[in-house]
């Protein structure tokens, strides 16, 4: 069912847990669809996202993606991490199952909150 | 992978090794039709017969009141739009409960855009029916009731003989789906109060493809299948005889073996929860414990996602499902434990394990071992869970 | 008996060699659901994928055009009832022929009693339609043609191609029950202009209890058997893995083999026609000789009642069939043959005679040194045969 | 599906044929149903049958129930011969299929319109 990428995410998932010092936090997701996703980010002043984790509630494909999206992220600018899309992350796993498309591949969607909760939070400042 | 641990019998089992050998003469020379009145014809026809009186023995039925049919889900079709056409003049209200199976919902749901009534009585907290709202919901325009046997997915059964019972009192027409409780709890339907009830073949170490409905003598039902004149006219299309006659194989073998092999997976599935409870926190069995088939265990792992427990159990060789097998290919929650009131993010933590001929004592203690750490890998990616404190967490998101 | 020569290819078929071998597996070890996603269910479920994929290449569709049946006779039902329901609030007419197999012609009685309107085309002597009366039968409401592809008791092949043309014309959708012309001649639905169209696995050397419904992508059926997904939601039950597997493997063979088997099998068959006619006098062909599968031999042994024919044969090994196999156990003469104007005394001594790969020149030859005497024999008990004068006789009786 | 008596009254049938002596003749049967039955009788001046004849266009049930009622009548007297019905037929044949059992089993009514013929005739002269 599954590509070896994704079982090899599910398997030794990335960058799992949660950070004390995040400056951006994304929820996303549903209880009754069975996936919930939040990933933390840490942005430099620079707009770079030093670090990233995440902890999923969900399938396999979840747990996958959500794994895939903090490898695609971290390094990277905020500008560009904002391109990331639940495609990128679903090629990036070399494809995903039809039925787990749109309800376990939220990754992108959740980076997307973060990067708005830590522009938010900036702003506030 | 070494290891193949199958906890999954409820989905299907394996095809008994004494049903494949008789089963394969009909695959082979004896390939006729069994409507042939030729040579070809004669051996393929005196098979289906004593098929037929062996699998009507094992239901307690005679052989005019027999219908075979391709599955469980066509058995359950034909008895409920069977039955509903039949009676339509009668009356147009149908009551069923909201944990059958889709193949018992779905015909439901499609004669309710036909303009039939169908009222689906909930359950409690167990799962359990409560025969006081069974009474209640029936008017004069009842035809048909349909009620499962034995839950697919938590294993609960339900009061079969006590609904008969209150069906015949109202003169309604009673149909149960007995898919999973054939060949692991006696079913006698002389016994029973049911005028049908449908068996399919792989839920019973038969083949797929086979399955049959007993008719009543005297219910009259409008086919699904019109053809020719086989099964009395109630099903067209010439007989699968191969899987014919492996269902009574099946019937037969379970016969025997039922009551000692009932006994020996109750005892195998009381061991796999009770090591399950004592090893793993916030854990908890679904379902009406002292109502259910012997040989299934719905355990609810609080505050993971089913997939994922199924994903991780599966390296290691132990299958097992989340939900029913047919549904797994979807993303809706269980229905059955929905209707339990089970809260939806439990829903998806729950796991059913449907135990069968081929397990062991080892096998079950091979679980109870690997299970604690699958959990709590698993818990430990989990944003609903506390590790440390050992529960789960409310959480706050759009 | 000694002897077994197999006539009767429309009946059934033997179980192909091939096809055995490739179901066996999925009756032993790979039992699996392939709905599952553990480690039991992934063979069966990429069996399944494949298999499909076999069966789309025989039938010239695609994967998501296929749905898997139990029999020719649910295929046609599916298709019948599926479009008129689905089709139900554009009209409610359907046009069929008098001819079609009782999968064809029940399920359109059935729709009679549930209010639809349905129109038997007749057919000329040679069992040929008409194609401007099938023009002239449609009506506004017209949802639906079925017309069957190659016919179970003569062989005569209707047109398809052009009744598929007239339908897409007037927008209504076309079914075509193609079970017996399926490995015999080759179906292209891509070519054909149809709908639907139903196979049985039987009748090409397949196992018994498997068919498949071709469903052209966008149109709309209402299943007949509800239940869960599979099928993309077209039929639910569990699938009958090793039938799907044995169909596909039926299939690939057929593609393989039929070319030259069926000039083959036409050859025999056109020698056995002409050594029956050389050999026997009152004797004559049922059906346009020049529109049929190549396999079928319609004969009508004037004068003498089938079934009688029929068991002398068997009695020397030789396997026919006297109307279709599915209604030998009635009495009814052949409302095929009636349709095509055969008086009543004659129809019931017409025999069938299906050809296929068992069959070789020698076994014809057996029948044809055989034939003449059996039939001597046989109208020499008859009052309606002048042996002297070898002509019938005018009976006065009440 | 035919009982051992059946195949062996089909396969070697007693008394086929017509008589040109006969004095009773009884024809029965639905060419449409594909039976008929013709049961020629010659009845001496004691109303014995002394000899009797059939011919018959039908199924193998249809061919075993004539041969059977040959045998059954021959030698009889009218009026026990009279007693003979469908039952006592298929009874004679250890069984008949049940769909064979009304429309093949015709013989005994072939019997009784040739004794109604001979009466007839009988009556005429
Ligand atoms: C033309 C035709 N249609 C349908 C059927 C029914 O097929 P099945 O026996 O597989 O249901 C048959 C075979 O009896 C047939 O010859
Ligand atoms: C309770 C119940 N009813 C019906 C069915 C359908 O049986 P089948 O897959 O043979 O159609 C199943 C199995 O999935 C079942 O568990």
């Amino acid at each position: 069912m599954y590509s070896e990428k994704v079982m090899d995410h599910f398997t030794n998932p990335r960058n799992v847990g949660e950070m004390d010092d995040a400056n951006g936090v994304g929820t996303v997701g549903n209880p009754a669809c069975g996936d919930i996703m939040k990933l933390s980010i840490k942005v430099d002043d620079n707009d770079v996202i030093k670090e990233v984790k995440f902890k999923t509630f969900g399938c396999g494909a979840a747990i996958a993606t959500s794994s895939m999206v903090t490898e695609l992220v971290k390094g990277k600018k905020l500008s560009e991490a904002g391109d990331i899309s639940n495609n990128t992350v679903s090629d990036a796993l070399d494809g995903l199952p039809a039925v787990k498309m749109h309800c376990s591949n939220l990754a992108a969607d959740a980076l997307q909150a973060a990067i708005d909760d830590y522009k938010k939070k900036k702003e506030a400042k | 992978m070494s290891k193949q641990i199958y906890f999954d019998h409820n989905a299907t089992t394996p095809v008994d090794g004494e049903v494949f050998q008789a089963m394969k003469p009909f695959l082979t020379e004896q390939w006729g039709n069994p409507s042939s009145i030729h040579w070809a014809g004669r051996g393929p026809h005196k098979a289906i017969d004593e098929a037929r009186d062996q699998i009507c023995e094992f239901l307690g039925c005679s052989s005019v009141e027999l219908v075979i049919t391709s599955s469980g889900s066509e058995g359950d079709n034909l008895a409920i739009k069977g039955v509903a056409y039949a009676k339509k003049k009668k009356g147009n209200h149908i009551i069923t409960t909201k944990v059958e199976h889709p193949a018992v919902l779905n015909p439901c749901k499609f004669l309710e855009r036909e303009g039939f009534k169908v009222t689906y009585l909930g359950v409690d907290k167990d799962g359990m029916l409560d025969l006081d709202e069974l009474r209640s919901a029936i008017t004069p325009e009842t035809t048909l009731i349909t009620t499962m046997f034995a839950n697919n997915e938590t294993g609960v059964v339900f009061p079969i003989k006590e609904i008969g019972a209150i069906a015949r009192e109202h003169k309604i027409t009673f149909h149960t789906d007995a898919v999973q409780s054939a060949g692991k709890i006696p079913i006698n339907v002389a016994d029973l109060n049911v005028d049908l009830l449908s068996i399919s073949g792989h839920k019973l170490y038969g083949p797929k493809g086979v399955g049959a409905l007993f008719v009543k003598r005297g219910v009259r039902i409008v086919p699904l299948i019109h053809g020719g004149h086989h099964e009395r006219n109630r099903r067209g299309g010439t007989e699968n005889v191969a899987g014919i006659v492996g269902l009574a194989k099946a019937c037969e073998v379970a016969m025997r073996d039922m009551a000692g092999e009932s006994a020996r997976v109750a005892k195998l599935r009381d061991r796999l929860e009770k090591g399950l409870l004592e090893g793993i926190p916030a854990l908890r069995i679904n379902g009406k414990r002292d109502s259910r088939i012997p040989n299934t265990a719905n355990v609810a792992f609080d505050f993971v996602e089913g997939e994922s427990l199924l994903l991780s159990m599966d390296m290691l060789g132990i299958a097992a499902a989340s939900g029913s097998a047919c549904t797994s290919g979807s993303l809706e929650s269980s229905h059955v434990l929905n209707a339990m009131g089970v809260k939806a993010e439990l829903t998806h933590g729950s796991v059913r394990f449907s135990l069968g001929r081929s397990n062991t004592e080892e096998e079950v203690d091979y679980l109870i071992k690997e299970m604690p750490s699958i959990v709590e890998r698993i818990r430990g990616m989990s944003p609903l869970w506390d590790t440390k404190a050992q529960k789960g967490i409310e959480l706050d998101f759009d």
